[in-house]
């Protein structure tokens, strides 16, 4: 029998020297014969804040959704108070006192924000009481929202807020939250973490996810890291740098990109005029006279948070969605306005979308399927509408050997690869046609440090061939590392660009906040 | 008239029972194509048993059973083994349509005593209402009194709102621990128990016979029912009633020497559903609220 | 607990595995129903499955029957891969009878040579019509074309109806719901083989059945339409981000099933009936959904999974014929290797395990 | 293989083969054709062997299985739906030497012959009943397909429902179909909603006898005796007695003197017979007052005799337009080929 504890040292906030309020001894979880989870020990303490990191498929949305109750370990044994507890459910896990706020948002859209919230609590409160709770518990936090409104008609933001306040009901002892400040301003992640430590203080623990190194050092004071299912150990906050907690996390040390100047004087490539989308649907959000000009050697990056008219703006630049009107969009002067994808591509331009799964890529075919997907039109890969598959083979074969895409089997299926890998693929995909014109967004979400910097690296790299880059984001930091420009986005208008050089996270945070978001930034 | 709107009536019965299950099936997110099968199994055991067992009450409960067990073997491969849920369904319907032609094969030409009207004492007397609304057997009663409960459950109680959840988005309810498959496997077999009784009216009410295949297309009109009303449980009534008056009236238009030729008649209900297909599915807003987003997804649980 | 991993990349060997273990279990099932009704079991298999085809014109009459169900299910494989559920070629492949009988009966004196191509277009625009109603209305209004093409499969049949025993009808025909005969030359014939003769009733329609699937299976694994159907079929999303009109492919997906199953409703009738009635499918509509999910949605795999679906039909027949075995024993049998094939599918696609329940495991030694 | 082969050669007996439309359950159409059969088992014992094959579809299908029956040896094949037609003419050219007996068709070929039943004699003995018996003046008809002797037996109710009741209406309902209770059932019970007191069909399920004996009026059984499912309602049914035809058939087989039979008068067939020789047979007449009973038995009497012949003028649509002139008798030939209407006190008019 092999359990390994790993010993907690508490912190300089909580000097009792209490049992754990969740002790974790020996946790392994297999999916198939993949190892998730491998033999993870781990501890938090009341009144700590906890981060928990590691890079993508490190196993930690595995490792808090098994303190959840939604998995099940093979091996392994919770402690409660340090009473061993088996958590069969996440009922259960709520009547222990542990909430949790999801990765990806566990909401019903069809409902109202009330009976979403009903849904996770213990029968038998009426829905009036219910009610006035909500508005009580939000007033407490300063975190807003309306009762009755349906989820399909919020923001994401206020989405997040409703995942929150609906744990907050709960009345946790411990709050986990995996990965939650994806989807938020700075503004609002500050006042997140203000809520946070309020929580702290009334001595309640917090567990914390984020793939953010900054957050995670201004808000935690101890963090677990994870790396490939193992727990490499646990570190007091303080002191830490975010390159030695980036090597704890990958094993080695983490070389940063470096910017280039953009070329003074260069030629314009890529031009958006006043374009117009009205929304077509309840939930999405309206381009008001967007306007983008992005020149050769340029990346152009274009900050905000999710749900300002990213997915809109995205799908009008790749063609999947057009307007009516010709002459919005060009690309080394010609107008593509009324181009479909595939044509784009022919004139030359390449697009990175936000999700690989089912948007870049197909998930059920393989590779050298995918390959194709975005080239069909550029006729090398498909001869008089037969399909060459060999010459299909050889160009997924290039794109892997490339952009070290690391595959499980040769020219396995799409879906089984981990996002990290399957992001390099896809990314690799658009970068090794050397596209005059690259569409980017998000092209790091939730990809791991590594991964990520290889990513940025390949970006600047283009962009340093005379193409131009227009790369849509909401990590700043990454804005920040590789933008030659910058232009933020907010409630379906764009302001107009400023150069890296002279902007401050705090002006962009502002401007992403809806403050002063029509040009005339005074800075 | 009075005489034909009750024929109108009965002959909804067993489309209001069909529809009300598949409504709730649909409602968890499961689209059973198999109504038509269900049916049949339900009412040739209704039959069966009524004919072997002597009662008529035997065979409703029979034929609610036999729906049942029908939708179960449906709950198996379509979540169990998740297998798609359009296959399946026809696969449904062709084995319960088999089966039931085995099972009934000898009691063709057999008849029962189908089951007894019952007058609701005092409503029975009132002109004209009583004699429409209050003097049925007990089964009509009970279709609407389960469409009722539907109704209440899904909209009233934490359970109904389970299952709305369960049906709009079933990661999120899976994440909040609610067992989906279960879910989904009460609501499969709710719904093939409703089968089942409205395939038990066919020869317990409207005509005391087994004939193999004697739905003749009640379980896919009952399906079409389901999206006529849009997921809403009191717009079934409606539907049905449209249905069965257009099926009606298309015999009585006959018999009134009316000359358009009885197959257009015949393919009113058919083009109907066609029309309110189109007119639901304008409605974006509606459809988003009413109709459940993940009908006819694969759920896989993994633990 | 039942747990299930998807798989990294779908075997070859798997893929043909799975049918013949959900087809031997098929048959297990069929004996123990077969001794269950007091038959006995190998017996009823052999007149079942192989008394059938023991014969030369046993063989030419799977064919025959093969043929439509081929034909159709070619067509709604394109239809499946691309996630378009049209269960309405029932319906399409009557229109297609319905125009192709309408040349046939309109031209009596045209010769085959322009006759049969003339019938053979009319058909397949027959079936196309029928299937763009639905296939528009989705594309228009997102109407579910599950209910709508088979809404329209009820009223093609009442229609058919309508034309043979109203303005079609044979006036010699003293009111019989029939048509007249079709002229020779509208007449598909029987194959004379070489050194054989004839096969039974095998005739060249059959020849157009393999054809047709395995060009069918040329498009759909080797070509950019092919390729375009299992994009939008597996992730319509990515599909639109390749610059594929979701909306044309739903639209061509259907036009190639319609047109198919009309081809197959114009071969039905001029090879096997030689004139309309009332009746001109029999569930062929319906029984090529099973075959081509039998196929696994794969056109060649079609041409195997419309035989073993034909025999069962013949071996319905015979078993009837020779043992008395009710005719609806049938149906359960499709019933039953159509539920194995989909659990065949299940574990083609996952790894399928059993768990021990729950962390009383925990701690467990290592 | 070869062993049944010699059996075959080894047995001189006639094997004779029936397809069937449907299963023959206990009432209907094929049940009378299988009490047909039964006799021929019953009259011959040991010198025949009968088969039959069920459920056979009006198709493709048909050709095959009454293949498959030729094959298998058998000698004659009775073939018992108008659908088979012509897969019977299609089989019979690759067999010269099996004959065939198709049942209600028109076709005929070397070795094909054809078979069928008077049906409207009945019909007319039914609609003297019914404008006796009916108080509202409402009469209803469950009718399956528009075919001659479908229009035939309308026609028939209707000239002997006027011929007692001059303000009588029969009203038609078509269902399109032979058997489909649940249709039969609801058709039924819009007549009786829309006032008809008296039912008749000519399709083959009880249902509509049931909704009758239900809603307390009355109706005629078909195809076979229906009393059993409505013992209040039935008035009589016309029975479809098969057994001599095919005992007579056979017979000639073994005797040799098998043939087709043409000429003008044959348009239903070899056999198109009636009341006379006791191929449709009524049964008691039931539920009804004597004097009913009398003019049915003295009508039946009169048809058998030959006495009355039914479709003799004067004949009137339903238009009032004279379509047979006094005196004149309809021939089989112009009963299938001229009856494109309904006579006097029928409602509506022939779909199609
Ligand atoms: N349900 C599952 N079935 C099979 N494999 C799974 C499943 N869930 C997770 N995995 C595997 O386990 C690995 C760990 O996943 P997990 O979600 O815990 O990673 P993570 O650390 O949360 O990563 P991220 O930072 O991207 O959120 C994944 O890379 C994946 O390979
Ligand atoms: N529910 C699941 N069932 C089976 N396999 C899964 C499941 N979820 C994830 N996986 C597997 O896990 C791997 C990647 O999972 P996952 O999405 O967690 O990776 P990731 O690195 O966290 O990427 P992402 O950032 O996109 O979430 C793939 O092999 C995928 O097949
Ligand atoms: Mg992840
Ligand atoms: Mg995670």
């Amino acid at each position: 029998m092999k359990v390994k504890i790993v010993m907690s040292y508490p912190s300089n906030r909580n000097r009792s020297k209490s049992r754990p309020l969740l002790e974790a001894v020996g946790i392994s979880k297999n999916f198939g014969d993949f190892v998730a989870n491998d033999d993870v020990s781990f501890s938090i303490h009341a009144g700590e804040i906890h981060a928990l990191l590691g890079e993508n498929g490190a196993g930690k949305s595995t490792f808090v959704k098994i303190a959840y109750g939604l998995l099940r370990p093979d091996i392994g044994q919770l402690f409660w108070n340090g009473e061993p507890v088996f958590i069969n459910g996440p009922q259960q896990a709520r009547k222990l006192g542990i909430g949790m706020v999801f990765q990806h948002f566990s909401l019903f859209d069809a409902l109202t924000v009330a009976e979403n919230i009903q849904l996770a609590m213990p029968p038998g409160e009426t829905m009036a009481s219910l009610s006035s709770r909500i508005s009580s518990i939000s007033k407490e936090y300063g975190i807003g929202v309306d009762p009755n409104a349906r989820i399909y008609n919020l923001s994401v933001g206020q989405q997040q807020r409703v995942e929150i306040i609906r744990c907050l009901l709960q009345d946790p002892k411990l709050l986990i939250m995996d990965e939650p400040t994806s989807v938020l301003t700075p503004q609002e992640t500050e006042q997140l973490f203000s809520v946070l430590r309020r929580f702290a203080d009334n001595g309640l623990a917090v567990l914390f996810i984020s793939h953010k190194l900054d957050e995670i050092r201004a808000l935690t004071s101890r963090a677990t890291v994870l790396r490939r299912g193992q727990n490499v150990g646990s570190v007091a906050i303080k002191g830490q740098t975010n390159s030695k907690l980036a090597e704890m996390m990958i094993g080695n040390k983490v070389k940063n990109v470096a910017r280039q100047n953009a070329p003074a004087k260069s030629k314009l490539l890529f031009e958006v005029k006043n374009l117009y989308r009205p929304k077509d649907s309840a939930f999405s959000v309206t381009l008001r006279g967007i306007s983008i000009a992005a020149n050769a050697g340029e990346i152009f990056g274009i900050a905000g948070i999710a749900g300002n008219g990213q997915d809109e703006l995205m799908s009008a630049l790749i063609g999947e969605w057009r307007g009516a009107d010709s002459g919005i969009i060009f690309l080394d002067g010609v107008d593509v306005s009324q181009k479909n994808p595939a044509e784009r591509r022919v004139a030359d331009m390449g697009f990175i979308p936000e999700e690989r799964n089912g948007h870049a890529a197909v998930p059920s075919m393989s590779l050298a399927d995918n390959a194709l997907l975005t080239s069909h039109s550029i006729v090398e890969l498909v001869r008089r509408g037969v399909l060459d598959l060999s010459s299909m083979k050889a160009k997924a074969g290039a794109i892997v050997k490339d952009f070290d895409v690391r595959l499980p089997v040769v020219n396995p299926l799409a879906s089984s690869l981990s996002g990290g890998n399957l992001q390099k693929f896809v990314v690799g995909r658009e970068i090794i046609k050397v596209p005059k014109v690259l569409i980017v967004s998000q092209p790091t979400w939730g990809v791991d440090v590594g991964a990520a910097v290889f990513i940025r690296k390949a970006m600047l790299d283009l962009a340093a061939k005379g193409s131009a880059v227009v790369m849509i984001s909401q990590d700043l930091e990454e804005i920040f590392a590789i933008s030659h420009r910058i232009a933020v986005l907010h409630d379906g208008i764009l302001s107009d660009a400023k150069p890296a050089g002279i902007l401050t996270a705090e002006k962009v945070g502002l401007l992403m906040g809806g403050s002063d978001a029509v040009g005339g930034v005074n800075i | 008239m009075e005489a034909l709107i009750l024929t109108i009536l009965l002959t909804s019965v067993p489309l209001i029972f069909a529809a009300t299950g598949e409504l709730v099936a649909e409602r968890s997110g499961v689209l059973n194509l198999g109504v038509e099968g269900m049916m049949l199994m339900g009412a040739v055991s209704a039959f069966a048993a009524t004919s072997v067992l002597g009662s008529p009450y035997v065979g409703v409960f029979a034929g609610a059973v036999a729906g049942a067990v029908t939708a179960v073997v449906f709950a198996l491969f379509a979540l169990g083994l998740a297998t798609n849920q359009v296959a399946t369904g026809l696969a449904l319907t062709i084995f319960g349509s088999g089966l039931s032609g085995l099972v009934g094969a000898p009691f063709v030409g057999r008849t029962v005593d189908g089951l007894p009207v019952f007058a609701i004492p005092f409503l029975a007397d009132i002109p004209v209402l009583g004699n429409l609304l209050f003097k049925h057997d007990i089964m009509a009663y009970m279709s609407v009194a389960f469409l009722v409960i539907v109704a209440l459950f899904l909209n009233r109680t934490r359970a109904g709102l389970v299952l709305r959840a369960v049906g709009n988005n079933h990661d999120s309810a899976h994440a909040l621990g609610y067992p989906v498959l279960l879910v989904r496997f009460y609501a499969v077999s709710f719904g093939g128990m409703m089968a089942g009784l409205g395939g038990a009216y066919l020869p317990l009410v409207l005509t005391p016979h087994w004939s193999e295949g004697m739905t003749a297309g009640r379980g896919w009109i009952a399906l079409a029912l389901v999206v006529f009303a849009s997921w809403i449980p009191s717009r079934i009534l409606a539907g049905a009633l449209l249905f069965g008056g257009i099926t009606i009236m298309q015999l009585a238009g006959q018999a009134r020497g009316w000359t358009i030729p009885s197959q257009m008649l015949s393919m009113m209900p058919y083009i109907a559903t066609i029309l309110v297909l189109v007119i639901i599915a304008r409605n974006r807003r509606f459809a988003l609220i009413n109709s459940p987003a993940c009908l006819g997804r694969i759920y896989m649980q993994n633990k | 607990m039942i747990s299930m991993t998807p798989r990294k990349d779908i075997s070859l060997y798997r893929t043909f595995l799975t049918p013949l273990v959900a087809i031997l279990l098929t048959l297990v099932i069929g004996a123990a129903i077969f001794d269950f009704l007091g038959f006995n079991p190998l017996e009823s298999l052999y007149h079942f499955f192989v008394a059938p085809i023991s014969r030369y014109d046993g063989i030419g009459d799977l064919f025959v029957k093969a043929c439509p169900l081929i034909i159709t299910a070619t067509g709604l494989v394109f239809c499946y891969r691309a996630n378009v559920w049209n269960i309405g070629a029932e319906g399409q492949l009557v229109l297609g009878a319905i125009f192709a009988g309408g040349v046939a009966l309109a031209f009596p004196d045209w010769p085959a040579i322009t006759l049969m191509p003339a019938m053979i277009l009319a058909s397949v625009i027959g079936g196309i019509c029928w299937a763009m109603i639905p296939a528009l209305l989705k594309v228009r209004f997102n109407t579910n074309e599950i209910l709508v093409s088979l809404m329209l499969t009820y009223v093609a049949a009442l229609f058919i109806d309508w034309l043979v025993r109203g303005p079609w009808r044979d006036p010699m025909s003293f009111g019989f719901p029939l048509t007249k005969m079709y002229t020779d030359a509208a007449l598909i014939h029987r194959i004379e083989v070489p050194f054989i003769g004839m096969l039974g009733q095998l005739h060249w329609g059959v020849v157009g059945a393999l054809m047709l699937s395995l060009v069918g299976a040329f498009l759909l694994s080797r070509t950019i339409l092919g390729y375009k159907v299992r994009v939008m079929g597996d992730a319509p999303r990515a599909g639109r981000f390749a610059g594929f009109n979701p909306n044309l492919i739903t639209i061509g997906v259907m036009a190639i099933a319609g047109g198919a199953a009309g081809l197959a409703g114009m071969i039905e009738v001029s090879a096997s009936m030689g004139q309309l009635q009332p009746n001109v499918s029999f569930g062929y509509g319906f029984t090529a959904i099973i075959v081509a999910f039998l196929a696994r949605l794969n056109p060649v795999g079609v041409i195997f999974a419309g035989l073993i679906v034909a025999l069962a039909e013949l071996g319905g027949d015979n078993a009837q014929i020779v043992l008395g075995m009710p005719k609806v024993v049938t149906g359960v049998f499709k019933g039953i290797l159509l539920f194995m094939l989909l659990a065949g599918e299940t574990y083609n696609r996952y790894q399928i395990e059993w768990r021990r329940v729950g962390p009383q495991s925990a701690l467990r030694e290592q | 293989e070869k062993s049944s082969q010699v059996a075959e050669k080894a047995s001189d007996k006639v094997k004779v083969g029936f397809v069937y439309l449907t299963t023959p359950g206990d009432h209907g159409w094929t049940y009378a054709h299988e009490l047909g059969r039964q006799q021929v088992e019953k009259h011959f014992g040991d010198k025949v062997e009968t088969s039959y094959v069920e459920n056979v579809p009006e198709g493709p299908d048909a050709a095959r299985v009454i293949r498959e029956l030729a094959k298998k040896g058998n000698n004659i094949i009775f073939t018992t739906s108008f659908g088979y037609m012509d897969p019977t003419i299609k089989v019979a050219k690759e067999f010269p030497d099996v004959k065939f007996e198709h049942i209600s068709g028109y076709k005929r070929a070397e070795n094909v012959a054809t078979g069928n039943i008077r049906y409207y004699e009945g019909r007319y003995v039914q609609g003297i009943v019914a404008g006796m018996m009916t108080k509202s003046n409402k009469v209803g008809y469950l009718a399956s397909f528009p075919i001659p002797e479908v229009i035939q037996g309308i026609n028939a109710f209707g000239l002997g429902l006027r011929s007692v009741n001059p303000d009588a209406e029969l009203s038609i309902i078509w269902v399109n179909s032979w058997y489909d209770p649940v249709k039969e059932a609801d058709a039924a019970k819009v007549h009786i909603a829309e006032g008809a007191d008296i039912l008749a069909q000519h399709t083959d399920s009880p249902a509509m006898l049931q909704a009758a004996e239900k809603a307390g009026i009355y109706g005629f059984g078909q195809a076979s005796d229906m009393k059993a499912f409505a013992p209040k309602a039935q008035l009589f049914s016309s029975v479809n007695n098969w057994g001599p035809h095919y005992v007579n058939k056979i017979q000639k087989l073994l005797d040799g003197s098998w043939s087709t039979g043409d000429g003008p008068d044959h348009w239903a067939g070899n056999d198109w017979v009636g009341m006379a020789d006791d191929y449709l047979v009524l049964t008691s007449f039931d539920n009804m007052p004597a004097d009913v009973a009398e003019a049915a038995k003295k009508a039946a009497a009169d048809i058998k005799s030959g006495k009355n012949k039914i479709f003799t003028g004067p004949i009137k649509d339903n238009s009032g337009t004279l379509r047979v002139p006094a005196g004149k008798t309809l021939n089989d030939g112009e009963l299938f080929t001229t009856l494109d209407y309904y006579v006097e006190g029928v409602k509506g008019k022939i779909p199609g």
